[in-house]
């Protein structure tokens, strides 16, 4: 059971969220084409390391919060609310 | 230069075993060669778990294709190939699905006699369960698809589920059973065995089996590809194929390709071996859960995915809680057998729950990934049609829906219909 | 409201009490409540806050907070938004001077029926918790006036602790899955020598 | 019977005798004993048979590390198998057996396969069983199958409850030696909350064996009892280390007794969430591989330290202890106390400073020495690689190989294990999380040393977690240190070596998987089996490793062992699962009409989470009767149904209709306040999500209606949207679901029926049209109203503040009753809406586009919508892709089946559609259904074949408009 740490509620168990992948893609602008769509939906950098990921708080305050995730230690290095940006880079 | 001097000498039998035994089992030779890499090869093939050391042993025994490598960053075999929960079936319901699965069945028939290695392929059946008449219809809808494509299935009601199965609880209160979707011909194999089966068949055709060579850089000219860097040092290849599932988008980086695959985390378990209780494979719809029972006796089994992209293989609890709840939901006399070790996997998920055998932008480069949970009875399949694909420069009517491509077509091959979620599948 | 309102999940009375005797006892009480959820438009948070302030007396809780005053209780579920808790007496018409008097500057839905409010208490209150939800509900971690919107039996639930001497929490669920949690916290309480026995059968 | 129980001393209640039987035998122990010590007490050497060669075992260790000692202890339902002796605590009336034998655990017929031993020697399955090829499925395999497998699972389910509890702390101790209590001592003394977890049912660990420390051992346990702060489990086994310095264990609450008391669990999975962790879990002593080391007589010299000190039971009477450290020699002075045989001490190393002491109590010591064979009865001992050797008569033989830490759980945890050369063994790495080890785990050995570090530890943790050092505590004094140790793995002799008794790996198995290329430690491990037995290879799994490394000729260090993972110890599926199983798998829904449902007679089935009704038989009524009869009466009259499952979202503000427009694929923007409208949504890659009618309620107010499975993940997506994608729209979201209960009233009568019921709403066609929506009361209750369809009738939904919902559907019943109103269930209401047509689960299954489902005119023509560019892909705008049509049998008397394909003709092996639900019609008494078929529109009115190979059937079909019943919808606006 993993502890996220909501910017809003502290550090909760992994359980209160839902999970929904890389929040690195931004949703085109509507006239960006099909290529910028597919791109939003289906390409994935997946790096083995630090990554930038959308969970939930489905259970808790139900915000979409960013939250910068090792994928290959779960370390949790940092977390933002849905309209902040997460600081430029972990080491 | 290649040689089989040997195959014939080294065959495996009750007769050798026997004479071995005798001479205080001296004679056995190495499964497979810890050769030094050569300057190059006619072909490349990055990973040696299952699907990389199938493909070697079809280039070289249907395409006569022996100057290959099967390079592996540790020891072959000990990535999902060495980690998976062994279950062999092609119950698949989308013809591109059941066509390729359904031919690395028939090759799972056969592959004893083929690698001289008995993996144990155990066709005890699968037994899918549902809880619903719309689940039923579900079932239906995939059976008779099978049926349609020749491929063996029938429609259990529960009082033959109870037969098969008599330790299931048929009445859980929110999980009835209503009946199950049964693949005789599915079953078990032993997963290592199929490994170092591949590799020995592999190996006594010349192909050299390369350990602890870990790929760095995929080089290329003109839009070709020439070969591998390695921690080894530079391999030169006429072509490469790649067939790392869990880290195909690391490798996929190293040729500037991005490509629609999350990796994610998939435990399994085992349980104390006891006297034999479950005969076949069993899964529960409704607890995502699914179990058989190795000739050992542990009983094996597993479930969902943990959820989050993950590159770690290390479980974690609620996965573990939820799935020890169905299964004693579904099974209660599991109630006080022990769980006795637990894994964890990487499992290349695609945006469709299916994968991908196929050529790149980049000639010489083939990409085989994208296995999600499907990849150990795929094994065969993949290699077969991967070699094909190598050898041919295109790809056989097994694998030829199984593209990259699909997705930017918009012809997903989507199963269980979940889109691309793959933390979902 | 003249009609005859059916406020309890319980098949009787409206609270249980079991467990062992004297100071080792543990309370379930379901207490009748209006509520209702306040989410403040874009930009108008501080001008709900100061409406609410003037309207009901009662200041908006902090984050992870409930705040009590003239007998209401505001608890913050989400950033803008909290859930006002209120006696029984007040149904319909806390939603109604709510609305009027927050027009514009909040979406104000009332979910009076929509939640059920359980309290539970006894001195081994947490240990039956920790049963049932992964939050730290220690005396140190989890004081008076704290609240959670977390998972309490596998459902979502708003968890506060209540001034008491004896610990003493509210639970706030859904009103559909009050029937589940009510078992759960019997069943959780078994340990501490509840005599559990289930609202009803699971699939009746 | 060689062993017996010593007049006094250890840890039992002599004073109390408890029964017991093993294999039908009743013997007698006491108190405080385990299964094994008692069996030893009693003289019983044979307890069990191995798994492959079935070779006669006896007890070997006295903890979680036991190989041969496994039992099925209890019967019938709480039959539990593979049970080790050591672990079990003894209890009036325990009833026990071996297993993996037969007939007879004496005389075991198996035991044949010792005589194949080198044919069957590792991987030998994997050379043989291939010819005839059908002769592994009908012969091999079953043969193999059933002598594999230890115990007998029970055959009826557990009648015991498990719970799960999750506890926090700031620092949780594992472990209660000297170390252990010594850091839970300093932590709890600095203020910190403090766990101590101990997997005994005694805590002490190996103060247990230190009568001289008992005093220190009793005053710890007392103060830390008496602290608040800190909590003692015992019984209570950390399983596993996980991220984010979660622990997970069982304690094991009423293992002890036959059968747990009222209210009581019979075990307890605990989760612990620490800010800090000291791992004092101690060291496990290996094993010496010789031939014979598996035989009975033959035990862990710190095992039989444990019988001596703990149980007063002399395991042995002629003991030879084997060693290559220090430790040993305790066991020699213990057994030659004790006993009244003859004690010989076998030290591998050439010089021992203790030799001279031992000598003194009679003990014969050979130096330089080894043990080149046991059976049983006699050991011989010789030189060094020498030849000959003495014969010693010895029932006895405890080999000492050294001491493992037991790093499992700091290697879980992530800390690489480290190669100690002075300990010959792996401690503890670098720390990843918020851990340390301290004691014996980190090779600190001693009493006094361990208790030195365990206090540091601590106190160290205690300060990380942020509380200051408080003040000291009476610590044991530190022993003289100890002669080194000399690695020493194996006895070259001929005969069988084991390295993993469970499993029967020898020395020469590991060899043999060396010259066939199995030379890494993993590979080695599978091939051989070493180490995946239950006992988790913690006696031989370095002692594989360094036989593997020397074949390779390479350092034991470069060979390494196998990766840590959970379990530390097996862990039962009941315990994991915790309460939530069966009835408490996961949570149940009801609706506020639950309990009106139940009393009048309706069926109720799970859907999903929520419980809800299917039919309301009539006495006598069977099959299709009751639903036929509930459809009919809506088709005819009127009918009333629960329809409260529907997810329903409140969504508010400035921007709600602007959002709404991107939402959907048709408009809402231009909904009229008081009407609402059907709506499609999409997910981004084109596919449908989910579809339901909106009802606007204001400018800026709108209700939302979701499919019962999507309300959550609807609301999710629109979350998502609005605080991250458009942050800039002003709306607000609240689930809504359970604060209106919602009815259906359908059929031609329903409009009488309220109009009857309805206070304060004109519910005529002029001023209450198709798709409107109002507000009236119903037995004074405030209701909405909205004027929907989902049967084909005319029809209203009635949302009700779910208080009041009994109320108000008893009101509509009473106003129905003069046209002979009925409740429906769902099985009718899916009926019907069959027959009229309409996508449901089985249709927007995550696979098709709102064009295949017939609305893909519904997209708008301009705007930004979720899902509009990617549902333009080739793949998903291609015109021969599966539509939505109607079937009908063009023999009346043939049934339809869901999930059959449809084909051209008979036999085809290629599928143009699939049927998606079906129904038996009260409109056209047939079967009817809907279909995905490709191509479909073009193929209206042509017949094709829909065939269910699984249930051998082909009915010819005719392809109609999926509408069955009032295609041009004027029922609905009647």
């Amino acid at each position: 059971m993993h502890l996220i740490p909501c910017p809003y509620c502290g550090e909760r168990p992994q359980d209160e969220f839902h999970y929904r992948g890389d929040a690195t893609v931004k949703r085109p602008a509507p006239d960006a084409g099909e290529q910028a769509f597919y791109d939003y939906v289906y390409t994935r950098a997946n790096p083995r390391g630090w990554h930038d990921e959308w969970w939930q708080h489905y259970a808790g305050c139900r915000q979409w919060i960013r939250v910068r995730r090792n994928t290959l230690t779960h370390a949790v290095a940092a977390s933002a609310g849905p309209a902040d940006a997460l600081p430029e880079a972990t080491p | 230069m290649p040689a089989r001097p040997e195959r014939m000498t080294d065959r495996y039998s009750a007769w050798r075993l026997l004479k071995e035994s005798l001479s205080g089992n001296r004679g056995w030779k190495p499964a497979w060669r810890k050769p030094e890499p050569k300057a190059s090869y006619d072909v490349i093939i990055v990973g040696g778990g299952g699907h990389g050391l199938a493909t070697a042993h079809y280039l070289a025994s249907v395409h006569g294709i022996t100057n290959v490598a099967v390079v592996e960053k540790g020891p072959i075999g000990l990535g999902n190939g060495g980690r998976n929960t062994t279950i062999v079936r092609s119950n698949y319901g989308l013809p591109s699905n059941t066509r390729f699965y359904e031919h690395s069945l028939k090759l799972w028939e056969g592959l004893e006699q083929d690698l001289n290695y008995n993996v144990m392929m155990s066709q005890r059946g699968v037994l899918n369960l549902f809880h619903s008449d719309s689940q039923r219809d579900i079932a239906a809808r995939r059976g008779n698809s099978m049926r349609i494509q020749g491929v063996d299935a029938e429609l259990l009601d529960r009082e033959a589920v109870r037969s098969v199965a008599p330790f299931i609880e048929l009445d859980n209160p929110m999980f009835p059973i209503f009946g199950g979707l049964m693949q005789r011909r599915g079953g078990t194999a032993r997963h290592d065995a199929v490994i170092w089966g591949f590799a020995r068949a592999a190996d006594r055709r010349g192909v050299d089996i390369i350990e602890h060579c870990e790929v760095t850089g995929i080089r290329r000219e003109a839009g070709r590809v020439t070969g591998v860097e390695t921690t080894r040092g530079f391999i030169g290849a006429k072509k490469v194929g790649v067939a790392v599932a869990g880290n195909t988008s690391r490798l996929a980086t190293m040729a500037g390709l991005s490509l629609p695959v999350e990796s994610h985390l998939l435990q399994a378990f085992v349980s104390e071996a006891i006297k034999p209780m479950i005969d076949g494979v069993v899964t529960f719809g409704a607890g995502h859960f699914y179990i058989s029972q190795s000739d050992k006796g542990g009983l094996v089994f597993g479930g969902d995915l943990d959820g989050y992209n993950s590159y770690s293989q290390r479980g974690n609890l609620p996965v573990v809680e939820h799935l020890l709840g169905a299964a004693v939901s579904m099974i209660p006399a599991l109630s006080r057998l022990r769980v006795l070790r637990q894994w964890a996997g990487i499992m290349d998920m695609t945006m469709d729950s299916s994968p991908f055998i196929c050529k790149t932008p980049i000639d010489g480069l083939y990409f085989n990934g994208g296995w999600c949970y499907g990849g150990f009875k795929a094994t065969p399949g993949s290699g077969w049609c991967f070699a094909h694909t190598i050898a041919r420069n295109e790809p056989h009517a097994f694998n030829a829906d199984l593209t990259i491509d699909r997705f930017r077509d918009g012809r997903m091959i989507d199963e269980r219909g979940a889109g691309p979620n793959p933390w979902a599948q | 409201m003249s009609a005859p309102e059916r406020l309890s999940r319980f098949p009787a009375s409206r609270s249980l009490s079991g467990g062992r005797k004297g100071s080792d006892a543990l309370s379930i009480v379901e207490q009748h409540a209006a509520l209702t959820q306040i989410t403040a438009r874009k930009g108008r948070q501080s001008d709900v806050a100061s409406i609410v302030a003037r309207a009901l007396a009662l200041e908006l809780a902090d984050p992870g907070r409930a705040t009590n005053g003239s007998g209401r209780t505001a608890i913050w579920v989400q950033p803008g938004s909290w859930l006002i808790r209120a006696p029984g007496s007040e149904r319909g018409e806390l939603s109604t001077s709510l609305r009027q008097s927050l027009d514009g500057a909040a979406a104000v839905v009332d979910q009076s029926h929509g939640r059920n409010v359980i309290e539970f208490s006894g001195k081994h209150a947490q240990s039956v918790l920790a049963r049932l939800c992964r939050l730290d509900l220690h005396d140190r971690a989890f004081t008076p006036g704290a609240s959670a919107s977390t998972i309490v039996g596998h459902v979502s639930c708003q968890l506060y602790r209540l001034e008491s001497p004896v610990p003493s929490f509210g639970l706030i669920v859904g009103s559909t899955f009050a029937e589940w949690l009510l078992d759960e916290l019997q069943a959780a309480a078994s340990s501490h020598g509840w005599n559990f026995q289930p609202v009803r059968n699971a699939a009746a | 019977m060689t062993s017996k129980r010593l007049p006094s001393g250890g840890l039992i209640d002599r004073g109390t005798t408890v029964r017991f039987n093993f294999d039908g035998r009743s013997f007698t122990g006491h108190p405080g004993d385990t299964l094994a010590s008692a069996l030893l007490a009693n003289g019983v050497r044979l307890v069990g048979r191995s798994f492959k060669y079935h070779r006669p075992r006896g007890i070997m260790t006295a903890g979680p590390e036991e190989p041969n000692a496994l039992v099925e202890l209890r019967e019938g339902a709480r039959r539990e198998p593979n049970t080790k002796a050591t672990e079990i605590e003894l209890h009036d009336g325990l009833v026990s057996a071996s297993q993996n034998r037969w007939p007879s655990l004496a005389f075991d017929l198996m035991s044949i396969n010792g005589f194949a031993g080198p044919a069957i020697s590792a991987g030998f399955y994997y050379k043989t069983f291939m010819w005839p090829k059908s002769f592994w499925e009908k012969l091999y395999e079953p043969l193999i199958r059933r002598a594999a497998g230890l115990g007998r699972a029970a055959s009826q389910p557990d009648p015991d409850h498990y719970e799960a509890m999750h506890a926090h702390c700031d620092v949780l101790v594992v472990g209660s030696g000297a170390a252990g209590l010594a850091a839970a001592r300093a932590a709890g003394e600095a203020g910190a909350r403090v766990i101590i977890c101990e997997r005994d049912f005694v805590p002490g660990g190996g103060l247990l064996l230190s009568p001289a420390d008992a005093a220190w051992r009793g005053d710890m346990v007392n103060a830390l009892e008496a602290m608040p702060n800190v909590e003692i489990l015992t019984r209570t086994n950390v399983f596993g280390y996980y991220d984010h310095n979660l622990l997970g264990a069982v304690e094991r609450v009423s293992d002890h007794k036959a059968e747990p008391d009222q209210h009581e669990v019979r075990q307890r999975y605990r989760t612990f969430r620490a800010k800090q962790v000291v791992l004092a879990t101690g060291a496990s002593e290996r094993l010496i591989a010789f031939p014979g080391n598996d035989r009975p007589g033959a035990m862990m010299a710190g095992a039989a330290l444990t019988y001596l000190r703990r149980f007063g039971v002399v395991p042995g009477r002629n003991a030879v202890v084997f060693t290559n450290n220090d430790s040993a020699y305790e066991t020699a002075l213990a057994l030659a106390e004790a006993g009244s045989g003859k004690v010989t001490l076998v030290d591998v190393r050439s010089q021992s400073a203790l030799a001279a002491a031992m000598t003194a109590r009679g003990i014969d010591v050979r130096l330089a020495s080894e043990v080149a064979y046991f059976d049983g009865k006699t050991a011989l001992v010789r030189r060094r690689g020498g030849a000959g050797g003495d014969k010693f008569v010895a029932d006895l033989l405890c080999p000492s190989g050294g001491w493992n830490p037991n790093v499992q759980l700091a290697s879980q945890s992530g800390a690489k294990p480290r190669w100690e050369a002075t300990l010959a063994s792996h401690v503890p790495g670098e720390s990843v999380q918020a851990e340390r080890s301290a004691g014996a785990t980190k090779g600190i050995f001693g009493i006094g040393a361990a208790a030195y570090d365990g206090a540091r530890a601590g106190r160290e943790a205690a300060a990380a977690a942020g509380f200051a050092k408080a003040q000291d505590f009476a610590l044991p004094e530190r022993g003289p240190a100890e002669q080194p140790i000399a690695p020493f793995w194996e006895v070259k002799a001929s005969g069988k070596s084991f390295v993993d008794l469970q499993h029967d790996v020898t020395a020469e198995d590991i060899r043999l998987a060396h010259r066939e290329g199995f030379s890494h430690v993993e590979h080695a491990k599978r091939y051989t089996t070493h180490g995946m037995a239950t006992d988790q290879g913690k006696l031989g799994s370095l002692v594989g490793s360094a036989i593997l490394a020397e074949a390779r000729g390479e350092p034991v260090e470069a060979v390494g062992v196998p990766t840590h993972r959970p379990y530390t110890m097996p862990v039962a599926f009941g315990a994991l699962a915790g309460h939530a199983s069966g009835a408490h798998f996961q949570p149940v829904r009801r609706t506020a009409l639950n309990d009106w449902h139940l009393r009048n007679g309706a069926v109720m089935q799970p859907t999903g989470a929520w419980l809800r009704p299917f039919f309301y038989p009539k006495p006598g009524e069977t099959g299709w009767e009751p639903i036929f009869r509930e459809a009919r009466a809506v088709r005819s009259s009127v009918g009333i149904c629960d329809v409260s499952t529907l997810g329903k979202i409140d969504v508010q503000g400035p921007d709600a209709a602007a959002f709404l427009d991107r939402l959907y694929i048709n408009t809402f923007s231009t909904l009229a306040v008081g009407k609402c409208r059907y709506g499609v949504m999409l997910r981004e890659d084109g596919i449908v999500f989910d579809d339901g009618t909106t009802s606007r309620l204001a400018e800026d107010h709108f209700l939302v209606t979701t499919t019962t499975g999507n309300a959550a993940p609807v609301l999710e997506h629109m979350e998502f949207h609005a605080q991250t994608v458009w942050p800039e729209l002003d709306v607000q979201f609240c689930s809504v679901t359970d604060q209106w209960a919602q009815v259906a009233v359908a059929g031609p009568k329903s409009r009488e029926t309220l109009a009857a019921a309805v206070d304060g709403l004109d519910l005529s066609n002029e001023v209450f049209p198709f798709m409107g929506v109002g507000e009236g009361k119903i037995a004074g209750v405030p209701v909405r109203l909205f004027r929907i369809s989902f049967s084909g009738e005319l029809a209203y939904e009635i949302a009700v503040p779910s208080g009041h919902a009994e109320t108000v559907w008893e009101a509509i019943l009473a106003a129905g009753k003069p046209f002979g109103i009925v409740p429906y269930g769902l099985e009718a209401m899916s009926l019907m809406r069959v027959e009229k047509g309409h996508a449901a689960g089985p249709e927007l299954n995550g696979q098709t586009t709102a064009a295949d489902l017939g609305m893909g005119r519904m997209m708008k023509k301009s705007g930004d919508v979720i899902g509009r560019v990617l549902a333009g892909r080739p793949g998903l705008a291609d015109p021969g892709r599966p539509r939505l049509v109607g079937i009908r049998p063009v023999d009346t008397n043939k049934r339809l089946r869901g999930g059959a394909h449809i084909v051209r003709e008979p036999g085809s092996g290629t599928s143009m559609g699939w049927v998606s639900s079906v129904t038996q019609s009260i409109e056209h008494a047939c079967w009817i259904g809907l279909a995905m078929v490709e191509n479909g529109e073009a193929l209206k009115n042509q017949r094709v074949f829909a065939v269910s190979p699984l249930h051998d059937e082909s009915v010819e079909v005719t392809i109609t408009s999926p509408h069955h019943v009032d295609p041009e919808n004027l029922r609905v606006r009647a």
